[in-house]
């Protein structure tokens, strides 16, 4: 049965970055420089045409975007100046707004000045919310910890747990929509129940050492973004578990040595990558969606508001202390709402999924491929 | 050792025999038998150049001209194309055998077809083994 | 038969021949053979060397015959002729044997090969020792020439002619000049415009003093031969009459282009059925109209381009017809010009970029959003009706093979990009002229690589589309190529025909005029006070019929003749 | 030649129907004067002569001798070494012995062939008669032998060296009297000649009017009414005329029938045959494989129409046999 065609999709996903996908003709130099493609997952070719053919279904269901790192040897060679790795990059855009179910995340990478108003508002309600609640709770805005603190530790963890059934609710229904996507819609993506549970450690494999990015090639990138994400990892912890430590008056070495840490980490990960995307020097960099830079800005300011209140509490400015917090509030909250499971942020959960549903799907297509080839050999995918 | 068969072609200058020079420059194998003559038309060949082949001890005759349509000079391979069919009347009078001579069109881009007329005309005459024509006459003297 | 000394000498080339027969022992070989004055090997007899070692030798030795065991005469007989001539010696006293094409190439068995040799040189040695000193005639050379076929090459080749001071006939069976170029629109990939490149030709041309066009004419007889051509035109006049006209020209070149392939052949495409399905001709109609449109006025939302539409099939041509694949880029070009939201695709077995400038032509259409789709040879697309409901007109259902996917694409105007054919009437042409046709129907050069604009006959050129498909700037250097080869000609005065030609022995003819009707070329004529056939050896093309059919052995094929021949079969007959 | 030495001829008969010998007759008052001119030494048809009386001959001692008819036999071939032998001029006479002639044709057949059809398949044997002939018959201790029947037909020029041929079935009278008269009075031409022929195609002498070719079926003569001007062959009907030698005196064409070849083949031509198809095939008038057997399958027998007289002397000479 024929599928349907849908010749304008090209043009939506400009929108999401793929501008060059059209010059692609399919030489295949991408898929032979890429360091993660194999028989079982040929990319980026074969996703540069399903996109350039508009067959939407089928990118919905395919995991490939997912496994590309965006190394960018496929564009540096790509005779046609197609940028498949930045179309690799568009069409995780897509996806996450394919996952989602709300419309926000299209609306977002759609609209940038949506979502940065959105941005905006949530942050200034935040702003207004806070100060009228430290100041409804009694609060004092001239101190930080302690009885009549402006913004109570307590107070803010059981809002930031709020927030986190809020993003963990809305992460696993997208998440969900993934699975129903990627390893369900379509009766040849099924899998056997038994690989679910076979290949289970991939997940936390994946998500904690991010192996895959390091076979790219170059470790620098590989080290900073594993840098990234346990940092910001380490921060989410701290503050979801000891809220009330990092923020008490005293020392507590062993969470404070941890917040620096991670704390340096998420500011010197972040203002490199930003100065990558200024110089545009790797093809990584080259291209930056307005997603891109909203999501480093996010984060730095985030971790640069979060440090500045911490060292002004300490330097003994409760005030300016306190001002900072509800500032870094004004951009954390509207991040980790809008952000995380709307945009960029959302692929700290797909990637790794990605990878766990390859592993089984590697192993099922394996199985019912024919015969190894010779070494040196290439088997190229059939229909 | 094995009977060889000697066979004499005769080619057109503008088809048949620029498809042998491109069967050569092709480097396409065919076996060593064919022994060619060229003609300029196969309308040049006249049946007594095929008797006489045969009278001298050919094995067996080849006659190849452009396909029917194709002539250079028009309709030559049409007079071999009409003469053919008489003189194969007559040699089978004489009693040879049919495989031994033989009439194709080879164009001048069939450099494959005529390697493969030539293997299978090569083919086809070894289990005949050599012509009885010319040693028979040489004994009939002796053996009236 | 007097005897004679024979010069034997066995090319290696290189080591083409060298590897498989075994030179010497061929040289011992035919050091044997009857009135073998002597036999020499040489790396490359075709080389200066070595023709200036049979020169020599002829001089030096007094041989009187030469044989050339090297590679096929058609290739170098005119070279080893040519050394005869140097060194005195009619070039007729030469035979070649082909060792090379015919054993050395397609042998494998050096045993076997070096055998072959030798039967080949000694059917040589015997066939020259018969061979007769034949001597070549010169005769007018025309400097007027016969173009058939107005269109660019046509026009082209006329005016080179013209320009250079001779007199140019052109025949054109339409009424007015420009073959299919005047059809088309903008042309690949610089897209200029095809009026303009027409225009000024047809001006030139129409007001040349020099150039004679006939409109709504043609040839309907060429007797004759090289320098010496009559043409009898046919041509209409205002009421329609035909009237005829003849003139003699020294030349002829033919320019008698394509026709289009009829896209109704196949049936996968609806053509003919379906309103929307139209052929790249009919498109250009379009776009000279400037109006790009479907069947009932509307603008097109998705515009689908089919490609090798009769040309890269085993059914229909196997060949390439050349011009279609940037054409198509062209079109997704004007396409998204005329209506800049309409959706291209472009569905093709493979782009073939060939030409100057053509690669990056196609980077730019795909740049315009052009979706190129790719289908297997021979698994043709098939368009049906939309269903009702659809957005679209037509869906078009295609393998498509660089994702492996069976899908549907919509279109509300499909364009076929119909191949290139010989002109059903080519054969008319090809019969009147004297000069081949493939397979396929177009005109054969006389060597595809060294001599494309030349063909068999002496003094017929073939230039353009009749000979194969090509774009414009390979048809407007073959016109080109062709008035330059004629001029060149017409430069030196006089030519000299072959002495290769068939004779009556008028002793000997008894005057049963079987011969007569034999002659495609009308060379043999009856004298009907002597009562015997005679043939005009200036008309004989050689090909040897008649000696052939002469039931009283009174004709002589010229260089040959059944002594030659006999001789050659002895020979081979090791 | 002297006056008073006449003239001493032989005349002999090999594998022959007797016309040559009649044609000889034919001379009519001709004859009378040979008489005079002559002594007959042997002439096994007219005059009374012994093998042996030639046999005691000096060698040359006769100045012509005439041999009409193939070699088909020992005995053939014995008189014809023996002539070779006795006579200074040794000239192969008619059809037969010039080239095989009618009875060439028997080598389309073996002799086991010939000997099963004459001896034994014959209806007209007696039944249970299985008597074939052998060279060699022992009766009451003595052998009796008759000539050995050879494998094939030979023409004369095969077994000894011929001087001059006279072709024809049966030369035209005429033609035997002006090569007598050449004999007698020593003007000849060179040795291996044929005389009594023309240089040029019988169509030379035929008065018919001809003109362009093409055959689009052929006729046996009492199939259509002819035109008495007109070419046979442009009639469908089948004429060697072309492909043979005049001198006859057109005497088939003449009569409504196409030339049969008897003269041979015209000088320089080594397969009269060959060139018969050659010719006739080139001028039918089809260009389709199927018409063109079609239009051939209108001639009967067609090898022994070409090969009528010349067979035991064309290139292939007879059939193959295994």
């Amino acid at each position: 049965m024929a599928i349907r065609v849908n010749p304008l999709l090209i043009d939506d996903l400009e929108r999401y970055g793929a501008e060059d996908v059209q010059k692609c003709y399919h030489c295949g130099n991408c898929s032979a420089v890429c360091p993660h493609t194999d028989e079982t997952f040929l990319f980026p070719r074969r996703s540069m045409r399903l996109l350039q053919m508009g067959l939407e279904r089928r990118i919905e269901g395919s995991l490939e975007p997912w496994l590309c790192y965006y190394c960018g040897q496929c564009s540096d060679q790509c005779p046609r100046d197609a940028e498949p790795g930045e179309t690799m990059m568009s069409l995780r855009r897509w996806l996450t707004s394919r996952y989602d179910f709300t419309g926000i995340s299209r609306l977002f990478y759609r609209s940038p000045k949506a979502e940065v108003l959105a941005m905006a508002g949530l942050g200034l309600a935040v702003g207004i919310g806070l100060v009228a609640w430290g100041l409804g709770t009694g609060g004092d805005i001239r101190i930080y910890d302690g009885p009549g603190a402006f913004l109570r530790s307590e107070h803010v963890h059981r809002f930031d747990w709020g927030m986190a059934a809020v993003l963990v609710g809305l992460l696993g229904t997208n998440a969900v929509r993934m699975w129903w996507f990627t390893m369900y819609r379509d009766k040849e993506s099924r899998v056997p129940l038994s690989l679910y549970i076979k290949h289970v450690l991939t997940l936390p494999y994946q998500f904690f050492t991010q192996k895959r990015y390091a076979e790219c090639g170059e470790r620098k990138p590989w080290l900073l973004h594993l840098g990234l994400m346990l940092s910001y990892l380490t921060m989410l912890v701290l503050i979801m578990f000891f809220l009330g430590t990092m923020q008490s008056d005293t020392w507590h070495w062993q969470a404070h040595a941890f917040g620096y840490l991670a704390t340096v980490g998420l500011l010197g990960a972040t203002a490199w990558m930003i100065r990558g995307r200024v110089r545009k020097q790797t093809p990584l960099h080259r291209h930056s969606h307005e997603s891109d830079w909203v999501f480093l800005v996010q984060l730095f300011a985030v971790a640069f508001t979060g440090i500045l209140q911490h060292v002004l509490h300490r330097a003994g400015q409760p005030l300016a202390g306190n001002v900072v917090y509800v500032i870094h509030m004004m951009v954390a909250v509207p991040m980790l709402v809008l952000e995380v499971p709307f945009s960029k942020w959302a692929h700290l959960v797909y990637r790794p999924l990605a990878m766990y549903f390859a592993a089984m799907r590697r192993e099922v297509l394996r199985a019912r491929a024919p015969a190894p080839l010779p070494a040196g050999a290439r088997r190229v995918q059939a229909a | 050792m094995s009977f060889e068969p000697r066979i004499v072609g005769f080619l057109c200058n503008w088809c048949s025999y620029t498809g042998a020079d491109l069967a050569g420059t092709s480097r396409i194998h065919y076996p060593p038998n064919v022994h060619i003559i060229r003609v300029m038309c196969s309308a040049r060949i006249d049946p007594t150049f095929v008797l006489k082949a045969l009278a001298q001890g050919a094995d067996g005759v080849l006659v190849c001209g452009c396909h029917p349509g194709d002539c250079h000079y028009t309709d030559g391979n049409y007079k071999a194309m009409r003469r053919f069919p008489l003189l194969k009347r007559v040699l089978d009078a004489y009693g040879l055998e049919k495989d031994r001579v033989r009439l194709e069109w080879v164009s001048a881009s069939e450099g494959q077809r005529f390697a493969d007329v030539v293997s299978d005309m090569t083919e086809r005459i070894r289990p005949l083994g050599p012509c009885r024509i010319r040693p028979g006459l040489q004994a009939d003297m002796a053996e009236r | 038969m007097q005897s004679c000394k024979i010069g034997v000498y066995i090319c290696q080339c290189g080591t083409n021949i060298a590897k498989m027969v075994d030179c010497e022992a061929l040289v011992a070989f035919a050091e044997t053979l009857p009135e073998v004055a002597l036999a020499k090997t040489y790396k490359y007899m075709c080389s200066n060397p070595g023709q200036d070692m049979i020169v020599q030798d002829i001089q030096a030795n007094g041989l009187d015959r030469v044989v050339v065991a090297a590679c096929s005469p058609r290739m170098h007989e005119r070279t080893f002729r040519n050394a005869l001539q140097v060194a005195g010696l009619n070039p007729y006293f030469f035979e070649m044997a082909n060792i090379r094409e015919h054993c050395s190439w397609v042998h494998d068995d050096p045993v076997a090969a070096t055998q072959k040799a030798k039967a080949l040189v000694r059917g040589a040695v015997l066939r020259v020792a018969r061979h007769e000193a034949l001597e070549r005639k010169t005769v007018d050379m025309c400097p007027e020439v016969l173009v058939i076929g107005g269109g660019i090459a046509g026009l082209t080749a006329a005016l080179d002619i013209a320009d250079a001071g001779h007199r140019v006939h052109l025949v054109e069976r339409q009424g007015s000049l420009g073959g299919n170029l005047a059809r088309i629109d903008l042309t690949a990939p610089f897209l200029n415009a095809a009026r303009d490149l027409l225009t000024e030709r047809i001006t030139r041309v129409t007001e040349s003093e020099r150039i004679d066009v006939m409109l709504h004419s043609r040839v309907v007889n060429l007797d004759g031969f090289i320098g010496n051509y009559r043409a009898t035109v046919e041509v209409r006049d205002a009421d329609g009459l035909p009237r005829k006209t003849e003139f003699l020209v020294g030349n002829v070149i033919v320019a008698t282009g394509y026709q289009e392939f009829e896209a109704s052949r196949i049936t996968h495409y609806g053509y003919g059925k379906l309103p929307n399905v139209v052929t790249s001709f009919e498109f250009e109609l379009m776009l000279r109209h400037g109006r790009i449109q479907m069947a009932d006025g509307h603008l097109p939302r998705f515009v689908s381009i089919i490609h090798c539409v009769g040309s890269r099939s085993q059914e229909f041509h196997g060949y390439c017809s050349r011009v279609c694949c940037m054409t198509a880029l062209k079109y997704a070009h004007e396409v998204r010009s005329a209506i800049p939201g309409c959706h291209v695709s472009d569905i093709y077995i493979d782009m073939h970029a060939f030409g100057k400038g053509h690669e990056d032509f196609y980077r730019r259409s795909s740049e315009v959003k052009t979706l190129f789709l790719m289908y297997r040879k021979g698994d043709r697309p098939v368009i049906r009706r939309a269903d009702p409901g659809d957005t679209c007109d037509m869906l078009i259902e295609v393998n498509e093979q660089l994702s492996g996917e069976t899908i549907e694409i919509p279109a509300d105007l499909v364009v076929l990009m119909v191949g290139m054919e010989a002109r059903s009437d080519a054969h008319e042409v090809a019969r009147l002229v004297n000069i081949s046709q493939d397979k396929e129907g177009w005109f054969i050069e006389s060597h595809p690589k060294l001599d494309p604009v030349a063909t068999t006959t002496d003094g017929v050129y073939i230039a353009g589309t009749c000979a194969a498909p090509k774009d414009i700037p390979d048809t407007v250097a073959q016109a080109r190529a062709s008035a330059a080869r004629i001029l060149a000609k017409v430069a030196r005065g006089r030519i000299e025909v072959d002495a290769v030609y068939a004779e009556v022995d008028e002793a000997r003819c008894s005057g049963c005029r079987i011969c007569n009707d034999l002659c495609p070329y009308s060379a043999i004529e009856f004298d009907a006070v002597k009562k015997v056939s005679r043939v005009i050896s200036a008309v004989c093309k050689a090909c040897g019929a008649c000696g052939a059919a002469c039931p009283s052995g009174a004709i002589k094929a010229r260089h040959f003749t059944d002594a030659q021949i006999f001789a050659q079969i002895e020979g081979v007959l090791l | 030649m002297s006056e008073t030495k006449k003239l001493q001829i032989a005349l002999y008969w090999g594998a022959a129907c007797g016309g040559c010998d009649v044609a000889v007759l034919d001379t009519d008052a001709f004859i009378l004067d040979v008489a005079a001119l002559a002594d007959i030494r042997l002439w096994p048809i007219a005059v009374d002569g012994k093998y042996a009386d030639i046999e005691a001959l000096a060698d040359g001692e006769l100045d012509v001798a005439f041999f009409n008819g193939a070699v088909r036999n020992s005995e053939n071939e014995h008189i014809a070494r023996l002539l070779r032998q006795k006579s200074r001029i040794l000239v192969a006479f008619g059809s037969c012995a010039h080239l095989g002639g009618i009875p060439g044709l028997a080598n389309f057949f073996t002799r086991d062939e010939i000997i099963r059809t004459a001896y034994l398949d014959n209806p007209s044997i007696e039944p249970g008669n299985r008597t074939v002939p052998t060279p060699e018959t022992r009766v009451n201790g003595h052998t009796l032998d008759i000539p050995k029947f050879y494998q094939r037909v030979f023409p004369l020029e095969a077994v000894v060296p011929v001087d001059y041929f006279l072709p024809g079935c049966p030369p035209a009278p005429d033609q035997v009297r002006a090569a007598i008269l050449a004999i007698a009075t020593g003007n000849l031409p060179a040795r291996g000649s044929v005389v009594g022929a023309s240089e040029r195609a019988v169509c030379e002498d035929c008065k018919r009017e001809k003109s362009e070719k093409k055959i689009g079926r052929f006729y046996r003569p009492w199939e259509i009414i002819q035109d008495p001007t007109k070419c046979l062959l442009e009639q469908g009907i089948v004429c060697l005329g072309p492909a043979t030698r005049s001198g006859c005196g057109v005497r088939c064409p003449n009569t409504g029938q196409g030339c049969r070849g008897c003269y041979g083949p015209l000088p320089g031509v080594v397969d009269q045959g060959a060139k018969v198809i050659s010719s006739l095939a080139s001028v039918i008038d089809s260009r389709d494989p199927e018409e063109i057997e079609r239009i051939l399958d209108g001639i009967p027998d067609f090898t022994a129409i070409a090969y009528r007289f010349g067979l035991p002397a064309s290139l292939l000479q007879r059939r193959i046999r295994a």
